[in-house]
């Protein structure tokens, strides 16, 4: 209750005003910085960066262990007023994402800085603004405590996204944004109407007590239903995913890092609150393997598809919407054995621990992947050969990216895989485990093809065209190198999970595991992969001996590059949508 | 029935239309329509909430009131971002000629090797 | 009796407009359905005694929008273009109908499955509200309780402006929008534009004003006024303003600037975030409300404009 | 007094509702858009005013009544505007439907 119009100090003693700050010194920045114009856009970004960096490391600091700051905004307790909490998931999710913004920002001034004689140009005043709502509106998402809170964070990080994809003003990319915004707008009415109906059950949007308050009923799995069908759109979980391959695929490196990286990273996280905090006791094992079932589609198609891809960036995009699949792998593993709440810490940090390794490393990857193109004026797979040489660090940063996505050790995807592996043998899901490993190396066979592809022999001598910046290049290396050694930190007092559950790294059998997945990794390569012509008529090239077996391989791809284009079509995916919908419900309704 | 619960199924009612049209409205700014079909009806179901929550002296609750103003206000914000991106895409479409010859020529693909 | 049959045909009526908007053949047709159809959508709110709602939904859903779309369609008049889908076959149409007609349902038998009356704030709303010094819950809700929802959202309309823009070309950037209307204004226009504006504004002035105890406030008073500008964009008695004004960003930012400056106000003097302190509380929000309105006042007609599509005058 | 002051309210507004009623039927059966335009802009002018001025007794206080008059006043105003604007389009564009 309300104290002389006061905050009442008892709870928002302690760091807790640092919460609020790491919402407002972005949205100050925004503010200003379309105030101001010309080039103090770009000036109050990039002061806005290390500001923000420190106060997000502050918070990490100051929040006592095992417990959630709390701050009430104007002072009213929640139901009537709204709170912004931090617990151990807000604040990895924080970190990473000052780390790889303030990385983004330090590749993006080579391109969007305003021209020195002061007048003010579009692409960069927009970047800028759009860059530093986008964060703002991640670290509402991390630290909301109110579902509609959420959703209008949620609406702010869409309107900030989709402007980022057309920005070079491209047809397509203008196409794919408009797709892009539709799609993501059907989804956030899905949500809004879930919480309505959670609003009228139990009167208050408030998460803690709303983790009092629900019991399993029809209003409450209609609810969830909802919330959880919009926010996977917005997601792009497969089968929803028909906006993602253009949007991320189609905008200016920089803004595609953050689409790719962090975006989808937002309403990924309000599904883990929803699920973990709001509806921790509604029993939904069968929903959580429904979910499970489309992650294991995402891998699936999403690295099949981007096998078949012919520009590195939509090979990039894919490999999102793979690694999204390899997400929401966690949520039935998060079933403690004969249990049906969702209580296992190990699967949840493991989640966290992937999500932070795929915001890092793609990242990294689709900078490089601009690196290349301004090098090479185009970013086609088949016509990378001269790169290794012109560019060998952009080359090494991917290559480390993707080792970091296959999981080698010490790598936060390492740990991840690690974790839900053991829990998927404690609770006898095998199926999962499967997944898993093929998992690894499905995403190891579409790194193999770029790095061999970028390692070949170049048709004649090439010489650099552009002198990529220093900057740029360490920015890149940066992320991968973060993503690399994710595994290394103690997560124990952020993550559900003790110290001595991440083994050591560096023993021979996880050595060998990877070595395997990045060996069949390269055999579906091989065999799902498409190949410039020049590569398999190489003296190396190992294709003739296997020749039957690439031919079924290729019927595979293509068949599963078919019906993906069938599934992005508008229709399809919204009878997909309606489909989840509707079955997703059920299945909690089924568990009562 | 009441007022409130006749407004609660309007809502619904509202909603699926909406939604019906956001999926198979090929024009994009049918699409849009659709959407803001399907907000007020989901802004309906808030009413009906708010409504039979009157209690000490208010006629209704108003914090769901105040976030339909506030989801209003969103949804207007949408529309117009979504129009001003349809209307430069028709523009630009214009140009370079019809968007289904445009889309066909990045699907093509050649033949691979085996 | 008499009063459960207006109900019930006002509701046949929105629902026929809401399927004409959804279904019907034409765009232009369709969108002249929807505003009649956000018109309408007020009634249902007044019956809800949603009056705050009411004024909203009638400013934006039959207002703004309208405009707005009224606008697209006719500049959209080729849109086949457009139409990267096939039509639909029957079958996957029907589907499709299946599957909303289902969720009808569930939705529907929900919401008929919800306590009545609701679980409900308005006790504590009521109760706190003498901290506010305001009158109207509503706003004490969007002002106070939630003000942190209210402040983002008025960023999300400065975020959609920067989208809008954004859109521009290159060579446009820092001109001016469309004009809200192609063809050259006409006498009754001028006059309608001329003679309007001074109520308008009055009346919108006072729809804020009042938003403090009644029905009412900064987004529809801002609104109204909107629309009066909007109008005399129209008859072209104005040109709409160049994006790169200064003067015109900072009204289109005052209002989040100005609710994030006394929140950081509050913060500063150790308040607290966006509290206001007991017996300023009410000066402080008129005034935060006072930008507010004036923002909204700059944002709707430039959302409505578009983004520059001429050079800006050297 | 107070009789014939309901009286004249309810005869006011009822005769005013057939107006609205006509003009409603109007805009649907008549063939062309200027006579549509017609009708609507009778159902408008006179519906709406006799409308006004059989609530004017029922209004709460001289306040009330004057918004009333107001909102009579910028109905008349605008729709007059719209009518012509709508006029003028169809000279424009040529009668369409």
């Amino acid at each position: 209750m309300i104290y002389d119009g006061i905050a009442a100090p008892v709870t928002n003693s302690g760091g807790s005003f640092l919460l609020i700050l790491a919402v407002i010194i972005p949205l100050a920045g925004v503010l200003l910085a379309f105030v101001w114009g010309g080039r103090q856009v770009e000036r109050i970004a990039l002061s806005a960066m290390p500001l923000g960096l420190a106060i997000v490391l502050a918070i990490a600091l100051v929040r006592p262990a095992d417990a959630s700051l709390q701050y009430l905004i104007g002072g009213w307790m929640p139901p009537l007023g709204v709170a912004l909490r931090a617990d151990g998931l807000s604040i990895v999710m924080m970190v990473i994402t000052a780390v790889v913004i303030s990385a983004i920002a330090v590749f993006a001034r080579a391109d969007f800085s305003m021209p020195a004689d002061s007048m003010e140009t579009r692409a960069p005043f927009a970047f800028w603004i759009l860059l530093l709502a986008i964060w703002a509106a991640l670290n509402t998402i991390f630290l909301g405590g109110d579902l509609f809170t959420l959703y209008v964070a949620l609406e702010l990080l869409t309107f900030a996204a989709v402007p980022l994809v057309c920005l070079d003003g491209r047809v397509e990319t203008l196409h794919a944004a408009l797709r892009y915004l539709l799609f993501a707008l059907l989804g956030s009415a899905l949500y809004l109407a879930g919480t309505t109906l959670i609003y009228g059950g139990y009167g208050t949007l408030d998460i803690t007590l709303l983790a009092q308050r629900v019991h399993a009923e029809p209003v409450l799995f209609v609810a969830a239903a909802l919330m959880t069908t919009g926010l996977l759109a917005k997601t792009a979980l497969f089968p929803l995913h028909l906006w993602l391959p253009p949007a991320h695929s189609g905008a200016p490196a920089a803004a595609s890092a953050v689409l790719s990286a962090l975006v989808v990273k937002g309403s990924f996280f309000i599904v883990v609150r929803l699920w973990f905090d709001v509806m921790p006791r509604v029993p939904g094992p069968a929903a959580m393997q429904v979910l499970a079932a489309l992650g294991v589609g995402a891998i699936l198609f999403g690295s099949i598809v981007a096998l078949r891809q012919k520009r590195l960036k939509l090979l990039i995009a894919y490999s999102t919407l793979a690694q999204i699949g390899y997400l929401f792998l966690m949520f039935p593993l998060a079933f403690p054995p004969g249990s049906t709440q969702l209580a296992n810490g190990s699967a949840l940090a493991a989640g966290m621990l992937q999500a932070m390794s795929h915001a890092s490393a793609k990242a990294a990857m689709f900078l490089t992947a601009g690196m290349i193109y301004a090098e090479l004026g185009h970013d086609r797979i088949a016509g990378l050969a001269s790169i290794a040489r012109t560019l060998p660090m952009s080359v090494l940063t991917f290559g480390l990216a993707g080792l970091a996505l296959i999981g080698v050790p010490a790598s936060g995807a390492y740990c991840a895989k690690n974790l839900l592996l053991g829990v998927a043998s404690d609770t006898a899901q095998w199926w999962w485990a499967l997944a898993l490993q093929a998992g690894g190396m499905l995403t190891a066979s579409y790194v193999v093809l770029v790095i061999v592809h970028a390692l070949a022999p170049p048709p004649r001598p090439s010489v650099p065209r552009t002198r990529v910046s220093h900057y740029q290049e360490a920015a890149a290396l940066v992320l991968a190198l973060c993503s690399l050694l994710l595994g290394l930190i103690l997560w124990g007092s952020y993550l559900p999970l003790s110290d001595d559950t991440v083994s050591n790294p560096l023993t021979v059998s996880a050595l060998l595991g990877t070595l395997w997945s990045i060996l069949g990794g390269a055999v579906l390569a091989i065999l799902l992969g498409r190949w410039d012509s020049r590569l398999t008529r190489l003296p190396f090239a190992i294709f003739a001996p296997i020749r039957p077996a690439r031919r079924a391989g290729l019927l595979v791809s293509r068949i599963t590059e078919e019906l993906d284009a069938r599934l992005r079509q508008w229709p399809v995916a919204g009878v997909c949508l309606l489909a989840f919908l509707i079955v997703f419900g059920l299945a909690l309704n089924v568990m009562r | 029935m009441s007022a409130a619960t006749l407004a609660g199924l309007t809502g619904a009612v509202l909603a699926g239309l909406g939604l019906y049209g956001l999926i198979i409205q090929p024009d994009p700014l049918r699409r849009i329509l659709a959407f803001n079909v399907l907000g007020s009806g989901v802004f309906l179901l808030f009413g009906i909430i708010a409504r039979r929550g009157a209690a000490a002296g208010a006629l209704a609750d108003p914090v769901p009131q105040a976030l339909v103003i506030t989801g209003i206000v969103v949804a207007f914000a949408a529309t117009a971002l979504a129009v001003a991106l349809l209307v430069r895409l028709f523009g630009e479409t214009s140009r370079v000629g019809s968007l289904a010859e445009l889309s066909g020529q990045t699907r093509g693909d050649g033949a691979d090797d085996l | 009796m008499i009063v459960q049959t207006l109900d019930i045909s006002l509701a046949a009526l929105v629902l026929t407009l809401a399927g004409w908007t959804v279904l019907a053949h034409g765009t232009f047709p369709a969108v002249v359905s929807y505003v009649a159809y956000g018109l309408l959508l007020s009634l249902i709110w007044v019956r809800l005694f949603a009056v705050d709602v009411a004024l909203t939904e009638a400013a934006i859903g039959g207002g703004v929008t309208g405009v707005l779309l009224i606008g697209a369609a006719s500049k959209l008049r080729n849109a086949a273009l457009l139409a990267t889908e096939r039509e639909l076959t029957p079958p996957l149409r029907w589907a499709i109908a299946a599957l909303c007609v289902f969720t009808t349902l569930a939705l529907a038998r929900v919401v008929l499955s919800l306590p009545d009356p609701s679980p409900t704030l308005a006790p504590e709303a009521v109760q706190d509200i003498a901290a506010t010094g305001l009158g109207n819950p509503v706003t004490a809700v969007l002002i106070a309780y939630r003000a942190f929802d209210t402040m983002l959202e008025k960023c999300v309309l400065v975020l959609a402006v920067v989208g809008v823009w954004s859109l521009a070309s290159d060579q446009y950037w820092g001109g001016t929008p469309s004009a809200l209307r192609a063809v050259t204004g006409y006498g009754t226009l001028t006059f309608f534009a001329q003679l309007l504006p001074p109520f308008g504004i009055l009346i919108g002035i006072r729809i804020f004003w009042v938003g403090a105890d009644e029905p009412g406030g900064a987004f529809q008073g801002g609104a109204i006024l909107a629309a009066m500008w909007m109008i005399i964009i129209m008859a072209r008695l104005a040109d709409a303003p160049a994006i790169g004004g200064r003067w015109m960003r900072i009204a289109l930012a005052a209002g989040p600037i100005v609710f994030l400056g006394v929140g950081i106000l509050g913060f500063i003097a150790t308040w607290g975030f966006l509290a206001y302190p007991a017996g300023f509380a009410k000066p402080l929000i008129i005034f935060v409300e006072i930008f507010m309105t004036l923002s909204i006042a700059a944002t709707l007609p430039m959302l409505v404009a578009g983004p520059p599509i001429r050079a800006p005058r050297p | 007094m107070n009789f014939a002051l309901n009286l004249l309210s309810v005869t006011a507004i009822s005769v005013g509702s057939v107006f609205f009623l006509a003009g409603t039927v109007g805009l649907l059966r008549f063939p062309d858009a200027l006579s549509r335009l017609h009708a609507l802009t009778k159902a408008d002018n006179v519906g709406l005013g006799l409308v006004v001025i059989g609530l004017l007794p029922l209004a709460y206080g001289v306040l009330g009544g004057l918004k009333l008059v107001v909102v009579w006043a910028l109905v008349q105003l605008s729709g007059a505007t719209v009518g012509q604007l709508i006029a003028q389009s169809i000279r424009r564009n040529g009668p369409t439907a």
